[in-house]
């Protein structure tokens, strides 16, 4: 009996739990041991603000590792948006409206081409990826290569702009009640998460990309058009990546090209911390949501802990990825065996 | 008559897309082509003399195979690797970075620059070897132990690996002054040939022994392939993986000294930068499926050289070496575009048709 | 910043005295140039010298900027901070003077209004390009071919190193053989080299923007056994002033070496002094004294002086 | 179809093949394994891009393209390929409904209802929300039928749909079948059991090397002929077989090779005992899922052994994993071909001589010339039809991988030979081949333990059948005990009592 209820928690929801017990335990624990910042409320919303364009690319990660590709031009292509837009808005005197479309058109232009290549002429998708993320950063120190400050007047408004949190602010420390806030591209990366978890739930586009992660050959037999679910899977990344590079230039205000360097391995790590299998057919968006906190929270703490030597930052932050990591496979492993 | 000419054609086109070790020759001969019609002095090799009173070639060729040599060690261990586990180790450069700082700590001491070496430069080297191999190994337990997936495995030793090495000098730069130290990333008096190609070639013989007369090849194939059904017939398929994590740590020891040795020092950050990448798409230009199985190890061999050849190129062109990823980024997707079995079909379906279509004119 | 804010302040420190604050940096095992600036901040602001600090390092703007946001929340009395990248400060800085923290910036220099920090604590890297390029034109060489390996693209030291060359390469018809970002590295200072080297192209100035980059360069010049230092074949030019690079000077393997000086914690305790007391700043902006050393005339005292 | 062509490298795989499928008719379509009759329904449903010929359908005006099984669907044509084609990680739900129908959004509370209706009239014991993996590959077969029959559609095709299931469900399937006939649908009919073919189909196409021998109705081509025209030549009949197989007597002196008691392992069946003596042929028997996989594979340390002891000709051995049983010379052929059986990547040679080249030992490769030796004596003795030792073993057809994997076993000369059924999806020909050499095995020492679905070929082989059910051993039967009715009285015994 214990064992046929073990065994009706699939794979991708197990996963899941792990991800949401480990980040609140991982949270709380941050507020008791260490107190200050973590006991207020913006501490949280900064996070997200912070990670807005992360969680956007890690939505369009997780969408292209369960199809079973993966895709890491992301930090390239966020980027070269910013530098794009950046450029446009202050040397060509653009508007912001026409700089969104920039960026949006950098993203499907990447999306479609890399979608191509992997789908319909069937090149493994990390090299791909890996030429368009060179491409990207190369692209982008070919556009500009001086990081500037964007001066565009509308443009600073909309980056300036604050959603209020209603009842979350808290007293500072000159004793001044602050409200908390998040900035316009959580919306939009919150939005996403929810039109991305609807999909991939609910919709039949959404389960076939399920099945094509789980096996090529068999959805193909089950009448799915593979090589279309392919490259939807890598349009969207490439799109989504695209959002987030306007995301991520509303956060900075500026365009550099060292921006977002390495934000294609925190995407991935936060998709797979949020129990999504690199090889494919399993994974789940409020996962991905959970990852991303879990990853930028251990950075936070690590960072905020006063450790001694600069090195430990770096190890500290790895023990705590191989911890996280290690618990989910020991759990994995006593299900599949129980 | 006429049959016998298109089977010999067929043939050819066999060969053709059978062998996946055409691709990166492919890919050399298109680059040196085009050297040779850009500018033929690429090709201008000359004998010096250097600094210490001996004969040295120099050129661009011998730049090459001077520079592409630890990645051509790195690529060798990542095809294992890749086989094996079906995925890619993401923290050689960390890696890198780790067996330098181990190899100067033990030539140093504490003393960041000492006049006279504190140990023999092969006890450094055989500590770095050992070192590294204990961190391959890291990533192999993650791997086949804990079953985690080998990109995020190895993202933890690429998180944390140059604090590591910062860690291990106390975040100290050494500076070896011994000139018999220089020789492992230049040249050994009286041989004309840098010394970094030597070694390289040494991996290679050693490699290509150990797939001849042990089942390596075999082994790590068949676990990349089918795991369950190794595991039948009587493999461990745990312990192959982390074998070959073992044996690309082991690479990465040669490559972090051929690294420390070409300047005499180290930066933790900067070292082997962004050299995963390289050693990956190596593997990946000498045809090898990055999800595992069949491989080819002298393929990923010439991939590498293949990457420094064009890198050589660009600079040689004198592009912006921020921007040289652009143009890699283009090279690259030329040649997978044109080694991809789909196209190459169409390809050959195309020149049938039109061969039929002369047939019948 | 105002009086006002700084007398609340005072208020607001914790119960033990100490007054907080939360020191953004580099990565200190970036360069030599680093390691020093960070050993200075930790032995200054120590809990002896009544600081209770914390301490957050990262190469990118982002995680800089994210941690800077984490130490406003925590509530510190001083942000230090020496930033990445020039731009993207704008609103964290606004955060800061909303909360009352008052930020104070080292190293670098920002690209932000000056009304949103209390005081900056830099090195003119245009002045220490204009040095080294003015020590350059004394040296009458008969022609300038010039090899121009950059740091990191945007960073302030490549832009004030840059333009100082730049201006003057104009201004003397100097040719600049080539002029590549090695981005801080010497094995890609030592790739550049060796492709200007392969190419057959003449050249006798090696301008590099700091120290490591132009050890790369010298390591590919010795394998092509092209001789460099006093006297010989090619000039050699560094920056950072690390003690191996001086020492390097003193043997005439290389002809300068300009400084960029690290101890700046003393000037920013300083500051935060004159702050705590309510007194005014006169200067917000306090430029680090430095020099540039010649080969031939740098002493033994001034490697153990002023190397780093 | 016309004039159907197809080949791969080095091998011509269908060569002018016609084929015509009527409105209500049950159509077998038989040949050797290798034959081209998977390949032939593969171009019939757009896996494949054929080389040359024309598909044809009523109602529609000429030929008609199909490019993809989606293509093969819109058409009403609907299929069980041989190779279950499911999606393991998707729950039997989706794994039913996915692919079809238009539009974008998905009624879940609606499809899993619908699904629980089919399993139930189908007697499928599967859950519509559980995830497929979880389930048997009787059931995952089950599943894909369910898929198929439930498409409204006007050709079905079935490509081996019985080699995994036992005779109730064949029962189910054949009612199924008979059903959907009288509603009008074309029916392709891929088996290797003959009597399954003369108990539903109407007609017959015999493949031979991907050419077409001839269509016959089924009444007007009875057994011996169908068999002769299957393999060119008059086959030995089935009966011989059995004579050879008394040859062995049941000798309680000779000691036992390998000797089991109270073995358990973490798969879940019940501690169990078991001996075989040199030169016996035995067998596990039982209704699907009863456990007769799991038994040998916890005496080969396929599972984790959990408890009991094994002893190897008297002495106690140790076996935690197939690397220890392989050293005590036991050889183990698994039952699921594809997970864990072929290495597919890898070439006949490499996939024959792996098991041997195990047990050699890490720093003993075999020479090149030894390697093609093995691989060249074991391809003709086996008569492996393969382009050439260098074939990539997924590129063979599913009989003549099962072949290979069996010469595999062979070339490590073991004592003990465990076959979990061996003869899945092999053509009549070669599964008396293999009968015959089980038995020629037997008589020159080896042991066997035979595993089959196919109670007729247990009793022709086996001189002692141990009976499972519910994964405990509930019986043993010998000698004159052995016959098909004894068997299913054992096997339901629980019942009766
Ligand atoms: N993908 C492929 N690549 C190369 N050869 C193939 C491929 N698929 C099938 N073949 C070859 O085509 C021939 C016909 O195979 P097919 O699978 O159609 O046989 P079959 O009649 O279904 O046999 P079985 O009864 O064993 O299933 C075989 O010789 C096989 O080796
Ligand atoms: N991965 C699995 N998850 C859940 N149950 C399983 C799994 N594998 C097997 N089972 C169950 O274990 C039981 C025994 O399976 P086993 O394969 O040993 O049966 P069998 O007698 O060999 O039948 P057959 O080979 O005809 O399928 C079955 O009820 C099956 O459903
Ligand atoms: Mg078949
Ligand atoms: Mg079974």
């Amino acid at each position: 009996m214990k064992s046929k209820k073990k065994r009706n928690i699939s794979d991708t929801n197990l996963l899941l739990t792990i991800t949401i017990v480990v980040f609140f335990a991982m949270y709380i624990g941050a507020m008791i041991f260490q107190g200050g910042g973590f006991l207020k409320t913006q501490t949280f919303f900064n996070i997200l603000n912070a990670n807005a364009a992360l969680l956007i690319t890690s939505c369009g990660l997780s969408l292209v590792m369960i199809t079973g590709g993966i895709d890491i031009s992301v930090g390239g292509v966020v980027a070269l948006v910013s530098m794009s837009c950046g450029v446009y808005l202050d040397y060509m005197g653009g508007n912001v409206a026409m700089s969104i479309l920039i960026a949006l058109g950098i993203g499907l232009a990447f999306g479609l081409v890399q979608g191509f290549l992997v789908a319909y002429l069937d090149i493994q998708p990390f090299i791909v990826t890996l030429a368009g993320m060179f491409f990207a950063r190369g692209m982008t120190t070919i556009v500009h290569t001086d990081p500037f400050n964007v001066q565009n007047k509308a443009f600073v408004a909309l980056k300036d702009t604050r959603v209020i949190v209603p009842g979350m602010g808290s007293v500072n420390r000159i004793g001044k009640y602050v409200d908390a806030y998040v900035e316009i591209g959580v919306i939009v990366a919150l939005l996403i998460v929810v039109l991305m978890f609807v999909m991939l739930r609910w919709s039949k586009l959404g389960r076939a990309f399920y099945a094509v992660g789980g096996n090529k050959q068999s959805a193909l037999m089950l009448g799915i058009n593979v090589k279309r679910t392919r490259f939807l899977a890598q349009l969207f990344s490439g799109v989504l990546a695209g959002i987030a590079g306007y995301v991520y230039f509303l956060h900075v205000g500026s365009g550099s090209a060292s921006h977002a360097t390495g934000m294609e391995m925190n995407a991935i790590a936060s998709s797979i911390i949020g129990g999504t299998l690199l090889t494919g057919g399993v994974g789940n968006i409020i996962g991905t949501f959970f990852g991303v906190l879990s990853l930028s929270t251990i950075q936070n703490i690590v960072s905020s802990a006063g450790l001694d030597q600069a090195w430990w930052t770096g190890i500290t932050i790895a023990a705590m990825l191989c911890l996280f990591l290690v618990i989910q496979s020991i759990v994995m492993a006593r299900k599949n065996r129980g | 008559m006429q049959n016998t000419t298109t089977k010999k054609s067929k043939n050819i086109m066999n060969m053709f897309s059978g062998k996946q070790i055409l691709i990166p020759i492919a890919a050399l001969l298109l680059l040196a082509v085009f050297n040779l019609i850009a500018d033929p002095s690429f090709y201008k090799i000359s004998m010096d003399v250097n600094s210490a009173g001996n004969h040295v070639l120099s050129g661009y060729l011998i730049t090459i195979l001077d520079y592409g040599s630890e990645l051509a060690i790195l690529a060798i261990g990542m095809t294992l690797v890749t086989a094996a586990s079906g995925g890619q180790d993401i923290s050689v450069g960390a890696g890198i970075a780790i067996a330098g700082s181990v190899i100067l700590r033990v030539l140093c001491g504490t003393n960041s620059r000492p006049d006279k070496l504190q140990a023999p430069i092969i006890v450094a080297f055989l500590v770095a070897c050992v070192v590294s191999m204990l961190f391959g190994a890291f990533n192999g337990i993650l791997v086949a132990g804990f079953k985690i997936q080998p990109m995020v495995a190895t993202l933890i030793l690429y998180t944390a690996g140059r604090s590591i090495a910062a860690w291990i000098n106390n975040n100290e730069l050494p500076v070896v002054s011994d000139p018999t130290f220089a020789y492992f990333g230049g040249f050994i008096p009286g041989i004309p040939i840098p010394t970094p190609f030597f070694i390289a070639v040494a991996c290679m013989i050693v490699i290509a022994l150990a797939m001849k007369f042990t089942n390596l090849r075999l082994y790590t194939q068949a676990v990349g392939i089918n795991e369950h059904s190794s595991r039948l017939n009587g493999l461990n398929p745990a312990f192959i993986k982390f074998l070959s994590f073992v044996i690309l740590g082991l690479c990465v020891a040669v490559a972090g000294l051929i690294k420390v040795s070409r300047i005499s020092s180290i930066n933790y950050s900067v070292i082997a930068k962004d050299i995963e990448m390289d050693a990956i798409l190596a593997v990946a230009l000498g045809g090898n499926s990055l999800s595992g199985g069949k491989f080819n190890m002298t393929a990923s061999i010439l991939g590498a050289y293949v990457i420094q050849f064009l890198t050589t190129t660009l600079y040689k062109f004198n592009v912006k070496s921020d921007a040289i990823s652009a143009y890699k980024a283009v090279v690259v997707i030329i040649l997978v575009v044109i080694s991809a079995p789909v196209v190459r079909e169409k390809f050959a379906s195309f020149t049938k048709k039109m061969q039929a279509k002369k047939e019948v004119a | 910043g105002g009086s006002k804010e700084t007398a609340d302040g005072a208020k607001s420190d914790s119960g033990d005295g100490l007054i907080k604050v939360g020191i953004i940096n580099n990565d200190p095992n970036e360069s030599g140039y680093r390691t020093a600036n960070d050993k200075d901040l930790k032995a200054t602001f120590t809990k002896e010298n009544g600081y209770d600090a914390s301490f957050a390092y990262s190469l990118k703007n982002d995680e800089q900027i994210t941690s800077a946001q984490k130490f406003i929340q925590d509530g510190v009395d001083y942000l230090l901070l020496s930033a990445a990248d020039t731009a993207g400060w704008d609103s964290v800085l606004k955060d800061a003077q909303d909360a009352g923290t008052q930020v104070i910036l080292f190293d670098r220099t920002i690209d932000a209004d000056e009304s949103l920090y209390a005081a900056s604590i830099v090195s003119d890297m245009e002045k220490e390009g204009e040095t080294a390029a003015n020590w350059l034109k004394d040296q009458k060489l008969p022609e300038y071919n010039i090899i121009h390996i950059q740091g990191v693209m945007g960073s302030a030291a490549q832009k004030g190193r840059s333009g100082a060359l730049a201006d003057t390469a104009k201004s003397e018809g100097w040719n600049i053989v080539t002029e590549q970002t090695a981005e801080w590295n010497a094995e890609k200072a030592q790739q550049i080299v060796q492709s200007v080297i392969d190419s057959g192209q003449a050249f006798n100035v090696i301008y590099a923007e700091n120290d490591d980059m132009a050890k790369g360069a010298v390591a590919a010049l010795d394998k092509a056994n092209i001789s460099h230092g006093v006297g010989k074949d090619v000039i050699v030019m560094g920056f950072d002033c690390n003690k191996w690079a001086l020492e390097e000077l003193l043997n005439q393997n290389w002809n300068y070496d300009g400084q960029c000086n690290p101890y700046q914690a003393s000037y920013i305790e300083d500051v935060i002094k004159k702050l705590e007391s309510g007194e005014k700043i006169d200067e917000k902006t306090i430029i680090m004294d430095e020099k540039g050393f010649d080969a031939t005339t740098i002493t033994q005292d001034d490697v153990d002086q002023f190397g780093i | 179809m016309k004039n159907i062509y197809k080949s791969f490298p080095g091998v011509k795989a269908l060569q002018a093949v016609d084929f015509t499928l009527c409105e209500g008719e049950i159509h077998a379509l038989m040949g050797e394994n290798g034959a081209g009759k998977s390949t032939l329904i593969k171009v019939l449903t757009g896996v494949y891009e054929k080389d040359g010929g024309d598909i044809f359908l009523k109602e529609h005006e000429g030929a008609v393209a199909i490019r993809s099984p989606q293509d093969a669907q819109n058409l009403g044509i609907s299929t069980v390929y041989q190779e279950i084609t499911l999606c393991p990680n998707l729950s039997v739900a989706e794994n039913m409904y996915i692919g079809r129908g238009k539009g974008i959004g998905q009624n879940w509370k609606k499809m899993n209802a619908d699904a629980d209706k089919i399993l139930k009239s189908l007697d499928i014991p599967a859950k519509a929300t559980q995830q497929l993996s979880s389930c048997s590959i009787a059931i995952q077969q089950m599943v894909a039928i369910a898929r198929a029959v439930d498409m409204d559609c006007k050709v079905l095709i079935l490509d081996e749909p019985t080699s995994s299931l036992d005779e109730q469900e064949v029962e189910k399937l054949f009612g199924l079948m008979r059903d959907l006939r009288s509603r009008g649908v074309g029916i392709i009919f891929v088996t290797h059991f003959l009597d399954q073919v003369y108990e539903v189909c109407d007609k017959i196409t015999v493949l031979r090397d991907g050419k077409l021998v001839g269509e016959y109705e089924i009444k007007d081509l009875p057994r011996v002929k169908l068999v002769a025209k299957m393999l060119g030549k008059e086959l030995d009949d089935e009966a011989d077989i059995k004579d050879e197989s008394l040859v062995y007597e049941a000798d309680e002196s000779i000691p036992p090779v390998v000797e089991v008691e109270g073995l358990q392992s973490n798969a879940g069946i019940k501690p169990f005992d078991f001996n075989i003596r040199k030169g016996e042929v035995n067998g596990f028997t039982g209704l699907l899922g009863s456990g007769r996989s799991e038994c040998v594979r916890a005496i080969f340390g396929a599972d984790r052994v959990t408890g009991g002891t094994v002893k190897k000709s008297g002495k106690v051995v140790k076996i935690n994993k197939p690397l220890d049983a392989m050293k005590q010379g036991i050889a183990y052929l698994p039952e699921d071909r594809k997970r864990d059986g072929i290495v597919g990547d890898l070439s006949v040679r490499d996939n024959i001589i792996l098991a041997a080249q195990v047990l050699r030992g890490f720093f003993k490769p075999f020479s090149k010339a030894q390697a093609n030796k093995f691989a060249d004596e074991y391809i003709k003795l086996l008569e492996i039809k393969t382009a050439s030792a260098d074939t990539p073993i997924k590129s063979l057809s599913g009989g003549n991988q099962q072949k290979v994997i069996l010469a595999r076993w062979l070339l490590t000369h073991p004592e003990y030979l465990i076959l979990d059924e061996p003869t899945r999806g092999i053509d009549i020909g070669t599964k008396v081949e293999i009968q015959k050499l089980v038995l020629k095995l037997a008589s020159e020492g080896m042991s066997v333990t035979f595993i089959s679905s196919e109670t007729d070929e247990m009793l022709r082989t086996c001189s002692r059948l141990i009976v499972m059910r519910d994964r405990k051993k509930v019986g043993e039967l010998s000698g004159e005990e052995l016959s098909q009715s004894s068997i299913m009285d054992t096997i339901a015994g629980g019942d009766k009592e």
